[in-house]
């Protein structure tokens, strides 16, 4: 079995090459992603290899790559949508919201739409308002969708092949911070990261820090660096989420500390939160601390204010590990 | 172009429209009805447009996907979708094929290729263009038909689908049923143009047709589905008729207009069969009145049969939201039931 | 001081006819608002008072509403939009979170768009998937927008002319279950229940329940029929938070219950709990349940299994009261 | 129609509107080399477009309202917005009138009727469609000014602001500035038709108009204008030119395209302008070389010293999400910074 070392990138990109040369009713859809390869090159080659009609470049209308990626899937492919930045896919959102995500259950399954929508989120290109933002709450509210997001090219590589298998609709969002900043050994035949199943990227017995994403390198320099005893979870899967690892760890620990980009107010932390308090409240010795983006737009030349880093997430793991 | 009939062949073809027509009409009377009586929860009538939509529907083969619109209520009858699935939808009860998930007018017919009807207005359009992709690149040789009000011209999804099934050359035909009103709102106040001529914007033939006239718009919409089949693009067909009931059985029509079409009356489209059909001699008063007859006695019996299925089983609500029940609405299934 | 007796629906309506008779530059738009008056009509009469030009109705299209709100808001109008059903404002949903909510900010308040969005919500007309969401988490969770929603129709008139007045966009969700419900005498005369005010509508000392619009006569009821001694918040307004009543409240009892009717997942009960366990944890004497909706899309037939009732409310409160 | 101007008059609109693109044009050279260099974020040059923008804005008063995109340089700086307040934009500094908040290229300029600009495209034009209906009302005289690129007429927005406009009859000019390509997206994938086509879908005028023209572009503004401070309602003008440079500084355009127009080519719209004006004589060569000098001067000496001013204070990043500072935000600000 070999493998190359890649970003994620690269990963994602050969991930769709793989399959794509095994399965021809995967079709990639979006803006940009034929000869241009995707304004972050996810696609790049993609288009020379398998021709206009399966690397569909469309014209500027998100709701239109969302709405033809649903009837596509009913109809038998297996398409991959893309969104530019995910800041743009509000203007598809009725799709998502009303199609996407309740076909399967208005049509009590006669009608599906297993469908891959990718997008780049989050900070790290000083995108400023439009093009940083975090919105996995949008997703994840809604009930009907899975939502995975990588944080490392391994991951992304077996997390894609998962979901293009899922027989649910995705959304797969890409940390756009993490593109290029890490790279990993990735196996070239095809493998699979379940959807649902989180991963415990450090382990201790302290607290229990709880992330996804772009911010999980982030949290383990940060519990490295500062020698903390921590269990570090990636999420991988928001939904449906890995219930079984937070409970594991929270029991162990007792204290908890949650770590995303998104705004505070209603952001992944929230549920998390709730969730550890109504199931296990008696296993806390500390309040369950949320360390995230402020509940503001994004801001371009202050960024570094607005994402956490490991100074905050030092600070709160602090302030738990302090309580009493 | 129309397929080529002898005389008989065309007898039959028409004379089960217009049955279809009548059936139809007859399901929205006792519908209304019903909901009036508390028996049924809501409905949006197909009344004035059923010739229309069996012109329309005569055009299709069965391997066409249909992506239809709440008031296609003529149209999934003329295409054989049996009255039972219809009421059966209304009811909600365990028999529907849906699980009673929708409201009353939110179909679904997968055997018959219709895809099924979400409520935000034209979104089934993207879906369609999706279907039409699908279709073209497997080489199928079969269509999608969608359907949508002339309310529905203004929204974002309509915009997308045309631009897309004509920048794709896809295998689709548009039918916009204009009935003048979306709800309250006549079509003067939602566009200053003809809904037909919009399809210029996107390099799509564009065509108008009396859609009162259910032979005329067969035609129309045979040219249509062939032009489509063989290759050669999208259209969109403007059929025009007129909304003769309420835009639901929640609306009340006498707060903004005062043009009502009374059913009977010469601008009734099934008067207007009738009439057509007459006078090529296909039929009489008395099948007409028979053909009445049997569709009130088919309406009745059947509501009275789908009404008495009891609901769906509550443990039903929870599936269906993925493929595999999670976690969380394991405990929530609990926690309710 | 004169008063009438009055359901919401009237309420509101003689809220903005009162409004719109002293200024000038309130606009009404929306589907079918004018001589229709709104298919809940809650605009009823006012074309004819008005006239066209400020009862607008608009073309079928949701973002082309509330884009034109904002335009009219920047240029010195003050319009209130409305949204035929909550379920279809996805439609417009860039709209709302990249220009309305986010206009003030991007523009450091050079330009803004204190308009009012009023739109129908949640259960209780059995309007199965598409009539009957309660989508206020993706108004809460987006910075730049106050949410607020009425539970009876003196409130609905206090807090449909703060938000008439505010300087920022606002999201007025109106319970559709309860436009016509409930009666109550409303003064004839403008007065204001402020933004971000709370009200205690019950008191006791052993529970405290938090819930708002639709739920709370329902909660209301459950505490006097089972003689609860609760104290249960009406939050009233989402975004701002009233912070105070919550903790000064939880302090005092040390178990709460949330209720909505919104899907459990990131519904605000998770925003409330995380609120709590970070902030007070060492008060609570139980976990904070959520009695909220389940994790799917409305049902039609199946409404009353979806919607949060007597008994799944008292349930979570014995289950808080005997926890120990 | 246009203003009529005695010689002198004409002279000085005309060399004063080349001026403005010179002046833009400059801009953009200094951007781009400068985020080569790092020394600035990003930037989307409006380098090709100098006419179209320049041509519009000559046919604008101070008291229209402008819902501009971010290509739109060049009529910002006709219209006289400061160097410096772009520049302190592009910085995002703490003299930016909005706080450095946004990307570079999403200028604000109130004073000067500049709304903002946000990057979800197109998305300015329901805004501006509400802004004509406040203009309506309040029977004020001026006119709203709304631009977009060619790609974005594939947009919800670009349907739903177009189909109001025309229905409401407001004082409103749109103005697509086709510059062939969307990114690495040409006009031909985009949609099946020419733009200003369009227009007849909603019952609009459309026309188009060669916007490398400056002149022409002028005209036929002037006369949309007109018509629309007339009350005789919007206008879709399609201004065709060309993007001469890259979509940003993020974007390689040779994976994409080999049809490159070069700066300094006869399809140039700076060359095109300085050709007509030396026929008619209203400037030389000398006077050229002192324009571009003089523009060279100004841009390097602003950006010198705008570039000196310090970021915004970290504490700005928490105002103006509403009008006053709420509990949860004061609480997030002690405990980032
Ligand atoms: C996006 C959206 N907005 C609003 C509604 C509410 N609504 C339901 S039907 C309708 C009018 C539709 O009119 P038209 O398209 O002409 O179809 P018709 O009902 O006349 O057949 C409206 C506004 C909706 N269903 N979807
Ligand atoms: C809704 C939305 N989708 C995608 C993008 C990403 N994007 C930025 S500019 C652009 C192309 C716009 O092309 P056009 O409208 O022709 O304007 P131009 O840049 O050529 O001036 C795209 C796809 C965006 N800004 N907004
Ligand atoms: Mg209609
Ligand atoms: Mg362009």
């Amino acid at each position: 079995m070999s493998s190359k070392v890649m970003n994620m990138v690269q990963s994602l990109n050969s991930t769709m090459d793989l399959r794509m040369s095994q399965d021809d009713s995967i079709i990639l859809l979006g803006e940009d992603i034929g000869k241009d390869g995707g304004v972050f090159r996810v696609t790049d080659g993609l288009l020379d290899k398998y021709g206009e009609e399966r690397v569909v470049d469309t014209p500027l209308v998100e709701l239109g790559i969302v709405g033809m990626a649903i009837g596509m899937a009913s109809s038998g492919l297996k398409p991959i949508a893309e969104i530019q930045f995910q800041d743009f896919i509000y203007t598809a959102m009725d799709q998502i919201i009303n199609q996407m995500a309740k076909l399967r259950y208005r049509t009590a399954g006669l009608i599906t739409a297993p469908l891959v929508l990718r997008t780049p989120y989050g900070g790290g290109i000083r995108g400023g308002l439009y093009h940083s933002q975090s919105g996995e709450t949008y997703f994840a509210h809604t009930a009907g969708l899975v939502v995975m997001t990588p944080s490392n090219p391994y991951d992304a590589k077996g997390m894609l092949s998962s979901a293009i298998d899922s027989p649910d609709p995705v959304i797969f969002l890409e940390p756009k911070k993490l593109y290029r900043a890490s790279k990993a050994e990735v196996p070239e035949e095809d493998y699979k990261i379940p959807v649902g199943k989180a991963s415990l990227v450090h382990e201790g017995d302290d607290v229990t820090i709880i992330t996804y994403g772009s911010m999980v390198p982030l949290v383990s320099r940060a519990v490295s660096n500062n020698s903390v005893s921590a269990d570090v979870i990636d999420l991988r899967t928001l939904v449906p989420l890995d219930i079984n690892a937070i409970t594991e760890s929270v029991r162990k620990t007792g204290r908890v500390v949650v770590v995303h980009e998104a705004p505070r107010t209603l952001g992944m932390g929230a549920e998390i939160s709730a969730l550890i308090s109504e199931r296990m409240i008696e296993y806390l010795y500390a309040p369950i601390l949320r360390v995230t983006g402020p509940d503001t737009p994004f801001p371009y030349r202050l960024e570094e204010y607005y994402v956490p880093n490991e100074k905050r997430i030092m600070a709160a793991v602090q302030k738990v590990l302090e309580f009493r | 172009m129309v397929e080529e009939l002898n005389e008989q062949a065309q007898r039959e073809k028409y004379v089960r429209g217009f049955g279809a027509m009548v059936l139809s009409r007859t399901l929205d009377r006792k519908l209304i009805t019903a909901q009036r009586q508390g028996r049924v929860g809501f409905y949006t009538p197909s009344t004035g447009q059923e010739a229309t939509q069996v012109g329309a529907s005569m055009a299709l083969s069965k391997e066409d996907i249909i992506y239809e619109y709440y008031r296609d209520v003529a149209l999934m009858i003329h295409r054989g979708v049996p009255i039972e699935v219809m009421l059966d939808q209304v009811f909600g009860n365990s028999s529907d094929l849906a699980k009673g998930r929708q409201m009353p007018s939110h179909f679904v017919a997968r055997n018959y290729n219709f895809m099924s009807i979400q409520s935000p207005v034209a979104t089934n359009l993207p879906l369609a263009v999706g279907a039409a992709y699908a279709i073209k690149y497997r080489k199928k040789g079969n269509i999608v038909f969608a359907t949508f009000g002339e309310g529905s011209s203004s929204t974002p999804d309509f915009h997308a689908a045309m631009n897309m099934a004509a920048v794709f050359n896809l295998p689709i035909v548009f039918m916009c049923e204009n009935n003048g009103w979306a709800i309250s709102t006549p079509v003067e106040k939602q566009t200053k143009t003809e809904i037909w001529k919009k399809a210029d914007a996107y390099g799509m033939r564009g065509v108008k047709v009396d859609g009162n006239d259910f032979i005329e718009t067969y035609k129309v919409t045979a040219e249509a589905v062939e032009q489509a089949r063989a290759g050669n693009g999208p259209t969109l067909i403007e059929a025009v008729s007129y909304r003769m009931g309420p835009h639901s059985t929640s609306d009340d029509t006498s707060k903004y207009r005062t043009d009502e079409v009374q059913e009977g009356s010469e601008k009734d489209p099934i008067e207007v069969a009738a009439n057509t059909l007459k006078e090529m001699g296909f039929i009489n008063d008395n099948v007409v009145s028979r053909i009445k007859e049997e569709s009130v006695r088919i309406v009745e019996q059947k509501f009275d049969e789908r009404e008495k299925i009891p609901a769906p089983d509550p443990e039903t609500m929870f599936h269906d939201v993925l493929a595999e029940l999670t976690w969380n609405l394991e405990e929530q299934m609990r926690e309710i039931l």
